[in-house]
């Protein structure tokens, strides 16, 4: 027990509340320091518990500690895997906002602190997310995050395309989260109970699962996977990742979507893993499918973007799916891997996006056709960006590496075959991008506009068009990308991983050792380096050429940007979720 | 007796809700929204929720579709001023 | 996607979900006689901290956390709102023509007005008894100033409702109920304990500990809130113009008072 | 066929919007349709917390213990549900009025900038 825990949460909200209310009398400077100062302090107090305190610290907001085994309050049950993601988010949090330091061209009228002050709601909503043992509560946050994360999307309203991005991605999600809140519901008229533990143990009671159970199970998990972008849910995703101010796209294809695995992985560990709950199988069937298809899908059109920042995006959908295979599995060594591949991804991918902000506004430009060739002079930025290919393709000793070799370990040949093939490809076009843009290498390609969208004639998000990056968004990258590597080589941090895994999974199964480089595992992270490598090289030399048509236009076609084509393939995805678990309560 | 109004409240909020869906355009839509949260209040109220009720009166009658309809004057106002914009930017490329 | 395939994953979708959600409402407990372990519990408890609206003592004291989390939705939904309503670069403030009103659309919304910002501050008032509460009697309360709109013309709410105060006013409510918040952390229990007042006199204004407090908080933040949040709108509704009014560029940078 | 029907509702509440919002022909109504998907949740948690014979949790006007009351979390939960739906209303509705200034319609269809 330790009631400093609910200040993770209550700290950077009072933090976003004095910057709204100071934000119209002080300068820029002062209201985007207070906000790193913020963040910094909640990421302190986060290590501080995770590092010092035993775990899992639980706290009952409001005193609210349990007579007979019950109680009325809210509980917040923070393992080291529920700490280590709050810290994961606060630190990736403070480095956005050093990233973004001056970053914006002018901040709202009289609203110095307003970007400041959303990312700190951002923040405290992720962390209330991932600390929270309350099912509703947890929606709460998910409401949280989502509304904060909308309204960063459409932050530079006089650009199209963001707000377009924005609404999207606001309906979609709005819609899993009324979907999450009706499961909720259902659970609640089941057992009488709101606290995630009480409703698992109210499930085991009453026995076998029935289509009640099945139902919430589904209706849950569509919220989640929403927000995971697992297909066919993921629509919104490159939309407004492509569109939303890069220091956004950081935090959101760093972590925020990978909180829809962690939920995912939470609710089911504590709800429905037990007697009463969703049978083994099924759930593996469930995510091993909807996994696959996200890694393919997301690997596929990846490949064939020419936006940069819709391509890191459609590579986010690809390692979530792999993120969904590994949870799965169901397997301990399995989680600890993609905790791990978790972890390193939030560096990588991080890093890959303050480098396209370079990019953008250098050159105006986030288009892979049109930088062609144009950025010899930025040798750090392709330096990061190289390695980030690298490590997306899951290269030893990063941590994406470590996190892809220990889970293809535990799932057996032809899963393997889909780590090895999703992360050649994604990092194979990340390296592509760089050999054209960085080194100006292979002829120019064609411009076919036929059915995509190119990133030429962006707006710059800084002031003016940067002549010379600053250090801030050097330093940013290069401290992110280190991370990622410290994840791979560092033992304690493994060990750490492991143990918190096991302990939040503990209902599944009991094990064993720390994970550890396996020597199959860091040769396939090699071979799919040099697969991405060998891709990229054929990429560049042989340009695709202006086709009328071609194999993956009928997919491409599916991403319209429409509204109604995503809400009918999310209600869709609710329906295959179901028939997928189906089997589990006949 | 109490059944018998649940289940009239229920019946219209099933249509309203339809109803709500179904008129296409939006600053009618927000009138018949309007009416949702009314019929809504009406259930929340027999079934014994008059905090809810209260808040959904307050926001679901009126706020709500107001927004909406502010919206809707703004998009409106929009197409007005596109008409007469629509000749200069022609030169102008936007 | 053409719209007959949208139809067609659109139908197998619903028709999924349909069949999934009937079948589970075939599995709920009779309607009105489910059991309800938590609900009861938490009458238990409201009674005993001598909170009679027991839906404010689970709002303000036992799920309190859910109502921080509920209340930061809003502040962040309207500083988004202040943010993606902003006045962008190409677009310039008109000022609304003065607009005539009914003699009895005035004198009526005119009456009104201090009955409904009474109203609104009794609801705020007595959350922790009867129905209603921070929440509710915020949103009346703002309501009632946007009476003036329609009794006399935009320019009259203008005067009376200086924008910035407002946005100071929904941050001081976030911020005083965080405030309450630690409190109880630093009175030696734990966050948002309600423990640090006493709990009264059952069925008096000043029962119930801190839910009066935070249900007040609560107020004035959602005033607030609302307050800012129409004006947003009205502004766009009423004010801002697009670059298709706006003959020279360099008009845009119009300032408002 | 009372003992199922405001479950059935509720239901039939959330798939009338979801069908609603993906055939919209307008971004505003769009986000009506979304609110009445929420309507359906509010439907569901007071339905669930309802006790036969039960009144308002509200002990103002009588002793405690006197009556049966309804469940007053699902209340509470109700409460917070109905002010998280105003808001994302609100917020949402911002972004459409930007959209419809940037783009210049609010018809879905003509919106296909993010494509592929």
């Amino acid at each position: 027990m330790n009631h400093l825990l609910p200040l993770a949460v209550a700290g950077p909200l009072l933090g976003a509340a004095l910057l709204v209310a100071a934000g119209r009398f002080v300068p820029r400077v002062v209201a985007e320091a207070v906000g790193g100062a913020v963040a910094a302090a909640t990421a302190a107090l986060i290590l501080y518990l995770l590092l010092a305190v035993p775990s899992p610290v639980i706290e009952w907001v409001g005193g609210w500690t349990p007579r007979h085994g019950h109680s009325v309050g809210i509980v917040l049950h923070a393992d080291h895997l529920a700490l280590g993601m709050a810290a994961l988010v606060s630190l990736l949090v403070l480095a956005v906002l050093v990233y973004s330091w001056r970053y914006f061209d002018e901040p709202p009228h009289k609203h110095a602190g307003s970007f400041p002050a959303l990312v700190l709601l951002f923040q405290a909503g992720m962390c209330g997310f991932v600390l929270t043992g309350d099912l509703f509560n947890a929606f709460v946050f998910f409401e949280l995050m989502g509304v904060v994360a909308y309204a960063l999307t459409g932050y530079r309203v006089e650009a199209a395309k963001a707000v377009q991005g924005g609404l999207t991605f606001g309906v979609v999600n709005s819609l899993g989260a009324y979907a999450m809140l009706l499961g909720i519901g259902l659970l609640y008229s089941r057992t009488g109970e709101l606290a995630m533990r009480h409703i698992g143990a109210g499930l085991d009671a009453r026995g076998a699962p029935d289509a009640l159970v099945l139902a919430a199970f589904v209706l849950l998990l569509t919220g989640l996977l929403v927000k995971a972008a697992a297909v066919p849910f993921h629509f919104w995703l490159p939309d407004a990742h492509a569109v939303a101010p890069t220091p956004v796209c950081m935090l959101l294809s760093g972590v925020m979507v990978e909180l829809g695995v962690y939920g995912t992985a939470r609710v089911y560990w504590t709800i429905f893993a037990g007697p009463g709950g969703i049978p083994p199988e099924a759930v593996t069937r469930t995510l091993l499918t909807f996994g696959v298809l996200s890694a393919a899908v997301g690997a596929v059109m990846c490949w064939y973007q020419r936006h940069v920042k819709r391509l890191l995006a459609y590579s986010t959908v690809a390692h979530t799916g792999l993120f969904l295979i590994g949870l799965g599995l169901l397997k301990p060594e399995a989680t600890s891997g993609i905790a791990l591949y978790v972890l390193g991804h939030a560096g990588v991918k991080a890093a890959l996006f303050a480098c396209a902000g370079i990019l953008l506004d250098r050159y105006g430009s986030i288009d892979e056709y049109e930088l062609h060739g144009r950025a010899p002079e930025l040798r750090l930025t392709a330096l990061y960006f190289v390695a980030g290919g690298l490590a997306l393709a899951g290269l030893p000793p990063f941590g994406t590496g470590l996190g892809k070799a220990v889970t293809e370990e535990a799932a057996g040949p032809w899963l393997t075959v889909v780590f090895v093939l999703v992360s050649a490809v994604t990092g194979g076009a990340v390296l592509r991008v760089a050999a054209r843009v960085f080194g100006g290498f292979g002829p120019a390609p064609a411009d076919d506009a036929e059915c995509e969208t190119s990133g030429e004639r962006e707006q710059p998000e800084t002031e003016q068009q940067l002549t010379r990056v600053p250090d801030t968004m050097l330093a940013v990258p290069g401290a992110l990308l280190a991370g990622a590597l410290l994840v791979g080589v560092v033992p304690a941090v493994r060990a750490a991983v492991g143990s918190a895994t096991d302990e939040a999974a503990a209902g599944v199964s009991v094990i064993p050792v720390p994970p550890h480089w396996p020597a199959a595992g860091m040769l396939l992270g090699v071979l799919s380096a040099a697969v991405a490598a060998a891709l990229a090289f054929l990429a560049v030399r042989r340009p695709q050429h202006t086709r009328s048509r071609h194999w993956v236009d009928p997919l491409r076609l599916l991403h319209s940007g429409h509204i109604g084509d995503y809400v009918a393939w999310t209600v869709a995805g609710t329906a295959l979720l179901g028939a997928l678990a189906l089997s589990g309560v006949l | 007796m109490a059944d018998v109004l649940i289940a009239v409240a229920l019946l219209l909020v099933a249509a309203t809700a339809t109803a709500a869906v179904a008129v296409r355009d939006p600053a009618r839509q927000a009138l018949v929204l309007s009416v949702l949260g009314l019929t809504l209040t009406l259930l929340f109220t027999v079934l014994q929720a008059p905090d809810v009720a209260l808040s959904q009166l307050a926001v679901g009658s009126a706020l709500t579709p107001l927004l909406i309809l502010l919206s809707v004057r703004k998009a409106r106002r929009r197409s007005l001023d596109q008409v007469r914009a629509e000749k200069e930017a022609e030169e102008g490329g936007t | 996607m053409n719209r007959r395939l949208r139809m067609w994953v659109l139908l197998l979708g619903l028709a999924g979900t349909a069949a999934l959600l009937v079948a589970a409402a075939f599995r709920l407990p009779a309607f009105g006689t489910g059991f309800h372990p938590y609900g009861d519990r938490a009458v238990h408890e409201a009674l005993a901290r001598q909170t009679a609206n027991t839906v404010a003592a689970v709002n303000f004291d036992q799920r309190a956390f859910d109502t921080l989390g509920e209340e930061t939705i809003l502040f962040a939904a309207v500083l988004g709102t202040v943010v993606l309503l902003r006045q962008a670069r190409d677009e310039r403030h008109v000022e609304p023509a003065p607009a005539d009103v009914a003699a009895p659309v005035r004198r009526y919304a005119l009456v009104l007005l201090p009955v409904t910002l009474v109203a609104g501050l009794y609801i705020v008032a007595h959350g922790q008894l009867t129905p209603g509460g921070g929440f509710q009697g915020g949103v009346v309360a703002a309501t009632a100033l946007h009476l003036l709109y329609i009794a006399v013309d935009y320019r009259a709410l203008e005067r009376i409702r200086p924008l910035g105060l407002f946005e100071v006013g929904d941050a001081a409510g976030e911020a005083a109920y965080l405030v309450i918040g630690v409190a109880g952390l630093l009175a030696g229990s734990s966050y948002l304990a309600n423990t640090i007042l006493p709990h009264g006199t059952f069925n008096t204004l000043s029962s119930g500990g801190t839910v009066p407090l935070l249900n007040a908080a609560i107020g004035m933040e959602v005033a607030c809130a609302v307050v800012v949040l129409l004006a947003r709108f009205l502004d766009q509704a009423v004010e801002i113009e697009g670059e298709g009014a706006n003959e020279g560029e360099n008009e845009g940078e119009g300032e408002r008072t | 066929m009372m003992d199922v029907l405001p479950y059935l509702v509720a239901a039939w509440v959330f798939l009338v919007g979801c069908y609603g919002l993906a055939t919209s022909r307008n971004l505003i109504h769009a986000v009506g349709c979304l609110a009445v998907c929420q309507a359906a949740t509010y439907v569901l948690l007071l339905a669930v917390g309802y006790r036969k014979g039960g009144t308002s949790p509200v002990f103002a006007d009588f002793t405690p213990g006197a009556r049966a009351v309804v469940d007053p979390v699902v209340q509470a939960l109700a409460l917070t549900d109905v002010v998280v739906g105003a808001t994302v209303t609100a917020l949402l509705l911002a972004l459409v009025i930007q959209v419809a200034k940037r783009h210049h319609t609010l018809d879905p269809d003509e919106l296909s900038e993010l494509r592929g």
